[in-house]
């Protein structure tokens, strides 16, 4: 299927379509978390009308805060959002180099921590600290795994990825530690526990977010979301691709699994989030890409 | 149209700032208390937050202590509009059984606005989740 | 890049309100500045306007959470002066709900250190348990903190056949629980990599610093007052004193959570003790406290809670003294700290499980 | 281990006439008054005896005002008085000897007025920085 250029930047796979995802998400998230807690949680559009009342309230900038602070979270939105674009599941013309995914990625991750320096309070200052220092520890497991993905599949492209998987099968069977390092690091990426190091509440109260309100918090909030469907949607394609509608229910499947792991794990340490990722992550998928190199 | 959309979206999604004041604990204890399976405060859309700028409702406890005073107006004029201030316990309320004390600077609504009060010594969960929603009601209601 | 955090005061791990301000070096603590202060009401003085019937009241406000121990420290010391001995029926049912508080004051510092440490759901958990201990005090007492259970010379109310059975069904549920969560502390791999060897208070420290309760106990200086000073009837029944020289944050929570088990198995023999005195007296009636001076000591939850008070005679007592555990505690916190992480500041804080509106009076 | 008995004796051969009463009230509860000064070698004495100071009580006596250290030498719980003049309340420090005292001192000195010498932080603990008067004086 081929779209128009605006139909595809608003309603599917852009604005519109990633944000219904996007609160589906969310609120799955909210419910289910809620539920395995003996709780009866939420309703499902919790994240909805968190999202409108944020929008309606008012928003200061701290006045030591530098003019990326009001940037910082359109940035990050707008880059999370490029990337569902980037997946070959719509049939777009312009299916994306993984490494450009990868990067546009980071960018929002990036964001968070200027968001966080740029609002003069030492809790932001901490929290872009920490989310600077865990973006170097998983991005060494996360390279490497793509890595190991890309020479499998004979293709830096996700499309190319998603039809070697078509014809050959799903990468999980030929690539297992390396599929087991990218998950590992998806918690990081999306702030989930165990590894919410640099949102922390009882901590730093919120990281980055501390000094953020009203419509700036909205749109960090959104893109926060954003990549959590984002990532597990990359996840499903770089090693679960059958096709569009096995991509929807593996990403949901995947999502239960995450909220069941945050449910039982507790937040770790920094250091420990580095040994974690740099001792044994990146060990499982250089060993998957010595396999494949081989 | 958008308005009655809006007001309903701040019903649902009650955000609370937790100050305690100067209490003997208790009121405290029963706010996380009314957070805990049995009473569920998120039914409510209600989540504690730990920073002024992302509250909406300011739960207030315990009589002003002389330090607590400068901390809590700072506290409430952080908090971004629409906001309201519920003050919960007897203390908040009246000073209690603290009333002659020479460290207080009395009950919550001399130093600001208070929008509704939940009595009690402690006020059980129920009686706070209740007087929450009924604030929000009142405030953004129809 | 040096950094001075402000924690409090109003923050979320300490949900009362104090202040602590950590020198940080990047993640590594420095120094550590405490300020108290934010919760204190003038108890002391207040009590001095009130009587002895109107302060045990008020010291039960103290502490939401410790309000029995106060006022049994209060009562006994006021006991001393008048010199009366209490019913030994009072001094069990004084134990009883004593020891329930210990169990839900137990149960809630599991919840808030599991919070803190970011894993949710054990606090839910535990929270959720927590709920039969105070359905059981408010059946049994009427309310479910704040019991108004003393009285000089005794108890205001009995605890009756028809309470026992509910409560024995209660902590079959809170033991089974328990042993489920002290499993769940030791066995998380997230949990031990968050508790074993952070917050480290040498044995030598705990001592110099007049440590009390289970920070001290998990530090190896073992100091109870239920053993050390028997009052009520702790000397009658039989029961462990948990002491673990591991020193860190983990041993905390394990005494904590083991004592959970000895406080359930002191209120059963304490039912057992109570159901055979059936029909003894419930208080002595004392008229008039005479001029003179009494210490009160109680191993509340966190320690040892101390009350002085003296009296002149009148109605009114001339000085009460309150020294809560955490007032010695804090203290130690500082030490405790060396050589953290900025993540460690508020799960070590609340390890000595504090109370700072206990500390500030 | 150590008795009441014990005990007087150890303060009166080391303080002698400085010891101005010694009692022992019920369960164990010791209560003494020593002369101002000579404090600081009764808690020395308390120290080698391994006790474990519980806390510092401040009292507004009219004439004078008293501070009452209470310790547990296990199995007494002793209470130490030492007392200074109204108009020239100056006590020395114990915070070197207990670094825990140090706190209680701080809550003497802005309660009650107590001019705590050599202590090495003598700011306000619990009452604002800005507070000037004593809350628990009674006369």
């Amino acid at each position: 299927m081929s779209l128009n250029p605006l139909i595809s930047i608003f309603i599917i796979p852009g604005l519109l379509f990633t944000s219904v995802m996007t609160f589906l998400y969310a609120g799955v998230y909210r419910k289910v978390r809620a539920r395995m807690q003996n709780r009866r949680g939420p309703p499902f559009l919790q994240p909805f009308y968190d999202f409108v009342k944020l929008l309606s309230k008012d928003s200061v900038k701290p006045e030591k805060a530098g003019a990326l602070f009001t940037w910082a979270p359109v940035i990050a939105l707008a880059s999370i959002l490029v990337v569902p674009m980037l997946f070959p599941v719509w049939g777009l013309s312009f299916a994306g180099d993984v490494i450009v995914v990868i990067y546009v990625l980071n960018m929002s991750s990036i964001m968070l921590a200027v968001g966080g320096f740029s609002s003069a309070s030492p809790f932001g200052a901490v929290g872009g600290s920490r989310e600077v220092t865990q973006l170097f520890a998983y991005e060494l497991p996360l390279a490497i795994s793509i890595v190991a993905v890309a020479v499998r599949a004979g293709s830096f492209s996700l499309a190319g990825i998603a039809e070697a998987q078509e014809v050959h099968g799903m990468l999980f069977y030929q690539l297992p530690f390396a599929c087991i390092a990218f998950l590992s690091i998806i918690p990081a990426k999306i702030g989930l526990q165990p590894f919410d190091i640099p949102e922390a509440e009882q901590e730093i109260l919120g990281g980055p977010l501390v000094e953020y309100s009203g419509y700036r918090l909205a749109i960090f909030t959104l893109s926060n979301q954003v990549k959590m469907f984002t990532v597990i949607s990359l996840a499903v394609i770089l090693f679960f691709w059958k096709n569009w509608w096995m991509f929807l229910i593996t990403g949901g499947l995947l999502w239960l699994v995450f909220i069941f792991i945050k449910i039982i794990s507790a937040r770790v340490k920094t250091e420990q989030s580095f040994v974690f990722f740099w001792n044994y992550m990146a060990v499982l998928a250089v060993i998957d890409l010595v396999r494949v190199v081989i | 149209m958008l308005d009655k959309m809006v007001n309903y979206c701040r019903k649902k999604s009650p955000w609370l700032l937790h100050v305690s004041c100067g209490s003997c604990n208790n009121c405290d204890i029963e706010i996380l208390a009314a957070l805990a399976p049995r009473f569920d405060v998120e039914r409510f859309g209600g989540v504690l937050k730990p920073n002024p700028r992302h509250a909406d409702i300011i739960v207030v406890t315990g009589i002003i202590s002389l330090k607590m005073r400068d901390v809590l107006k700072r506290l409430y004029e952080q908090t971004m509009e629409p906001k309201a201030a519920v003050a919960i316990g007897s203390c908040a309320i009246t000073k209690g059984i603290f009333n002659e004390t020479y460290a207080s600077y009395g009950p919550a609504d001399k130093v600001i606005p208070v929008a509704a009060y939940i009595p009690g010594c402690p006020p059980r969960p129920q009686a706070i989740l209740h007087g929450v929603v009924t604030a929000l009601n009142a405030l953004w209601g129809e | 890049m040096d950094v001075v955090v402000q924690f409090g005061p109003q923050h979320l791990a300490l949900a009362e309100p104090e202040r602590l301000r950590v020198h940080a070096e990047g993640e590594k603590v420095v120094n550590v500045d405490i300020a108290m202060g934010y919760n204190h009401r003038g108890i002391e003085k207040l009590a001095e306007r009130k009587t002895y019937e109107q302060d045990i009241l008020l010291v039960e406000r103290i502490c939401g959470i410790c309000s029995m121990s106060h006022p049994v420290a209060f009562t006994q010391a006021v006991e001393d002066i008048a010199n009366v001995t209490v019913p030994e029926r009072a001094n069990y049912s004084r134990m009883i709900i004593a020891e329930l508080e210990r169990i839900h004051s137990h149960l809630l510092w599991a919840g808030i250190a599991a919070e803190i440490i970011g894993i949710e759901t054990l606090f839910m958990y535990i929270w959720r348990d927590r709920e039969f201990v105070l359905d059981q005090l408010e059946i049994i007492t009427g309310n479910r903190n704040h019991y108004a259970w003393n009285t000089v010379g005794g108890c205001r109310k009995d605890i009756t056949e028809k309470h026992i059975p509910g409560l024995l069904t209660a902590l079959d549920v809170v033991e089974r629980r328990t042993e489920y969560y002290i499993d769940s502390f030791l066995r998380n791999r997230t949990i031990k990599a968050r508790l074993v060897g952070t917050g480290i208070l040498p044995r030598e420290d705990a001592r110099r610093l007049c440590t009390v309760g289970p920070l001290a106990r998990a530090s190896g200086y073992a100091v109870d007052v239920r053993k050390d000073d028997p009052h009520l009837a702790y000397d009658k029944v039989d029961f462990e004193k948990i002491v673990l020289d591991e020193e860190d944050n983990m041993a905390r929570a394990k005494v904590r959570l083991l004592e959970i088990i000895e406080s359930v198995k002191i209120i059963r023999q304490a039912v057992t003790a109570l159901r055979e005195l059936s029909g003894g007296e419930i208080a002595v009636k004392v008229k008039q406290i005479p001029p003179g001076e009494g210490v009160g000591r109680y191993e509340a939850p966190r320690g040892e809670v101390f009350h002085y008070v003296r009296s002149n005679g009148t109605f009114y007592p001339e000085r009460v003294k309150i020294r809560a555990p955490t007032y010695a505690n804090v203290q130690a916190v500082p030490v405790m700290l060396q050589g953290d992480t900025l993540g460690d500041v508020p799960i070590t804080l609340a390890s000595i499980d504090p109370c700072f509106c206990c500390t500030d009076r | 281990m150590v008795t009441a008995s014990e005990l007087e004796e150890t303060l009166r051969t080391h303080l002698r006439e400085d010891v101005l009463e010694f009692t022992l009230a019920r369960r164990n509860r010791v209560f003494s008054k020593v002369r101002n000064g000579s404090h600081r070698q009764a808690v020395k004495l308390f120290q080698d005896m391994g006790g474990h100071l519980s806390v510092i009580t401040s009292v507004d006596l009219g004439e004078e005002l008293e501070l009452v250290y209470h310790f547990e030498l296990h199995p007494l719980q002793v209470s130490l008085k030492t007392s200074a003049p109204r108009g020239n309340p100056r006590i020395e420090t114990i915070s070197d000897i207990y670094p825990s005292a140090a706190w209680y001192e701080r809550e003497a000195m802005e309660m009650m007025g107590i001019t705590v010498v050599n202590h090495p932080d003598p700011r306000h603990l619990f009452l604002p920085d800005d507070y000037t008067e004593y809350p628990l004086r009674r006369f």
